[in-house]
């Protein structure tokens, strides 16, 4: 099984990659999702305020 | 005499005052991951039985250490909603339920990176392990049922129910799990010597105080949103600056 | 006209949920055909083995067990949500949960225990011996009710949504996870010649712990669920 | 005896009415009138604890019914859209359980003697669902003469009722009013009591 070969010979990036890179691309797209989100709600807000005027 | 700490209990005022909090949280969490990365990968020693996989130690641990404690919280904040009827809380606990759910799904993959080379299998049903992915499932259940419901305040008070029935079964089902794993097979991880050497110590803790300031900026940015949506209705909302823009 | 007492309501909504699921013979049988099934494909997909079977005849049958009570519970309350009866139970001068209790024994009467009849005829499909067709029986008589208990929070919370039947399941199954943990834990420790007695009362401790719980949880997550 | 006072009440974020005021005595009764979606169900349901109100207090007897709760309970009678009977069981049944469940215990002659007023003879043994819509509403009815709750709630009861039934139901709420009852309802098509003051309480 090449995986294990390759693993054995440079532990490092296997953990830089497997673990650590993999929690960051994580946190980064939550983070994405969060922004995206807020400017979507502002929008869809500022939509209701504009349409709410005959409430 | 009302205790002002009600005054933050009220989104109105809690969306400023989680507005001007979040640079305080983030910047930080960058600055320890930084930090604790470079302790993970350098400074920590080379464990004798491990060689350099329990480097992965240092994000796993810190993750599955707060998913757990974030369903705790969540539970908590759903209980303070639930009792004393503030909406704020209940936006809080559906804040902290998809960060949570993140922070499980990974130390349930760095779980399996770190078991690969240790029994050369990705997943194994350790006791740990096997929790992690329950409380997966009980994330998952928390948001697909506040999904569900489109009345935000029933969607609220139902979630709020279920997470803190969840949170009363978390130990039952942690101690089923050990108990029946132990049936099966020995405990897993050990390390050599007897305790942890001093700076992986330091390591894990700068990475989990790192993780949980990430945490918690997200989930404010996060409720700042949820309560922007739900108080649309309300007029503070049009003072706002970004509302101008 | 004398007034009826808390045990007169019990055994009223226990006698009313009976006769109903007597009336509506179907769904107690397509529970029960549903679990006879789901036991039945394990073979086909196994292969069949016969020391292979017999070391996974416990957890098949618990798992079927738990599926088909999952199967059961959305019309727990929906049918009476859906009519208006549950309105009127809400409004019974007893309180809801002793109410509930009494759904959530009808509810095991007639979904739990058939379960637990059918068992052993399951079993020897899958060769067991008598003594582990004997501790599942008492484990599935001990466990199946707590499915229906803590099924009941499940379906108390997700009542009329639509899609609640998957829903519920989602939310419920976690929960009942250390039940089938003992349930099966003690067959396996029956075939392995060890004693049974811990994991039975394991199973015991939970089914109290559920008893006196989830009737109140679940009273309060249908008053949620009925604003 | 009921008293709200400033109450007000919303169905998700819209504000349905606000700052309502009023009590209702022994033998009084009271029609809720408004538009289509003003909030008279919202009121009625209020009233039997099911919704929380967003402001103000609703007392029984001087106490706030969420104080109160069952023994509140066990002093009204709620009668919605709905007719809350089983398709499965017959009239009779359904009377007797529908009684056990409001805390009664009711014989079978009782049972039998209220359905036959309502003009469900020779039904009482059939399974609802058999029976047509009218029918089924009296069923639902015939707990207004089994029940011994003081307040009546009634959303809407004249809906599919024939002539006959509504005169007959006219006559329930006169007999229960002259036992100094108390009854709150709304109602699309006209209802009135003889010798009665029927006060309004209109949901701007």
């Amino acid at each position: 099984m090449n995986i294990l070969v390759w693993m054995k010979a440079n532990p490092l990036t296997y953990v830089w990659i497997g673990s650590y890179m993999f929690a960051l691309i994580v946190f980064a797209i939550e983070i994405v999702l969060v922004v995206r989100k807020r400017k979507t709600t502002l929008h869809q807000v500022r939509l209701m305020r504009d349409a709410g005027d005959e409430e | 005499m009302t205790i002002n700490w009600f005054k933050y209990a009220s989104p109105t005022s809690f969306y400023g005052l989680a507005g001007k909090m979040i640079p305080w949280f983030a910047i930080p969490s960058a600055i320890l991951f930084v930090v604790g990365m470079y302790m993970g990968f350098f400074v920590a020693p080379v464990d004798a039985q491990q060689g350099e996989f329990y480097r992965i130690m240092f994000i796993h641990v810190p993750t599955a250490i707060l998913s757990m404690f974030f369903y705790l919280v969540m539970a908590g904040y759903a209980a303070l909603g639930l009792i004393f009827n503030t909406r704020l809380s209940a936006m809080m606990a559906s804040a902290i339920a998809p960060t949570g759910a993140l922070f499980t799904l990974i130390s349930l993959w760095t779980g399996a990176l770190w078991g690969k080379p240790m029994w050369g299998t990705w997943w194994i049903w350790d006791a740990r392990m096997t929790s992690q992915l329950i409380l997966l499932f009980l994330y998952l259940g928390f948001i697909a049922l506040h999904a569900s419901i489109d009345e935000p305040r029933r969607a609220d008070r139902a979630a709020a129910l279920l997470a803190i029935v969840g949170s009363v079964n978390v130990p039952i089902i942690y101690f089923s799990v050990k108990w029946w794993n132990t049936l099966h097979q020995g405990s897993t991880i050990k390390f050599s010597g007897t305790s942890m050497q001093i700076t992986m110590q330091h390591t894990l803790l700068t990475m989990t105080i790192a993780c949980w300031f990430y945490a918690i900026a997200v989930v404010l940015s996060r409720v700042r949103s949820i309560i922007l949506e739900r108080e649309r209705k309300t007029d503070w909302i049009s003072e706002l600056p970004e509302m101008r823009s | 006209m004398k007034k009826s007492g808390l045990l007169d309501l019990l055994l009223l909504v226990i006698r009313r949920d009976l006769v109903l699921a007597m009336r509506r013979r179907a769904d107690v049988l397509t529970t029960l055909i549903f679990f006879v099934m789901v036991v039945s494909l394990f073979p086909m997909g196994v292969g069949p083995e016969m020391d292979m079977l017999r070391k996974m005849a416990a957890g098949v049958l618990w798992v079927a067990a738990l599926l088909a009570s999952m199967l059961s519970l959305g019309r727990l309350f929906s049918a009476d949500y859906l009519d208006g009866t549950l309105e009127q139970m809400m409004l019974a001068p007893q309180s809801l949960s002793v109410l509930v209790l009494g759904k959530m024994v009808a509810h095991w009467m007639s979904s739990g225990l058939p379960l637990v009849l059918m068992a052993p005829v399951l079993g020897l499909q899958f060769d067991m011996s008598i003594k582990a067709l004997g501790v599942l029986m008492v484990t599935l008589l001990l466990g199946t009710p707590v499915l229906s208990m803590i099924g009941a929070i499940g379906a108390a919370l997700t009542l009329g949504l639509r899609g609640g039947g998957v829903l519920l399941s989602l939310l419920v199954l976690p929960l009942c996870i250390p039940v089938l943990i003992f349930g099966t834990g003690a067959v396996g420790a029956v075939t392995a010649g060890l004693s049974f007695a811990p994991h039975l009362s394991l199973l015991g401790a939970v089914l109290i712990l559920a008893v006196v719980f989830t009737p109140w949880v679940t009273a309060q997550a249908l008053r949620i669920s009925m604003e | 005896m009921l008293e709200v006072s400033n109450l007000a009440c919303s169905r998700g974020d819209h504000r349905l009415f606000s700052g309502l005021n009023f009590q209702l005595h022994l033998g009084q009764i009271m029609q809720v009138q408004g538009a289509n979606g003003s909030g008279k169900t919202s009121l009625l349901r209020t009233l039997c604890g099911f919704l929380m109100q967003d402001e103000g207090e609703i007392a029984w007897r001087g106490q706030k019914i969420r104080d109160l709760a069952e023994d509140y309970h066990g002093e009204i009678l709620y009668l919605g859209h709905l007719n809350a009977i089983k398709d499965e069981l017959s009239a009779l049944e359904n009377l007797r359980i529908s009684a056990g469940l409001s805390g009664v215990e009711l014989e079978e002659k009782e049972a039998l003697a209220a359905l036959r007023r309502l003009g469900l003879r020779g039904r009482e043994m059939l399974p609802t669902k058999v029976l047509s819509q009218g029918q089924r509403r009296r069923v639902a009815l015939a707990r207004l003469l089994v029940s011994d709750a003081i307040l009546w709630i009634l959303d809407e009861p004249l809906t599919a009722l024939d002539v006959g039934a509504v005169a007959l139901i006219q006559e329930l709420i006169a007999e229960h009013l002259a036992r100094q009852g108390m009854v709150i309802f709304t109602t699309h098509q006209p209802l009135h009591v003889e010798a009665m003051e029927m006060r309004i309480l209109s949901l701007s």
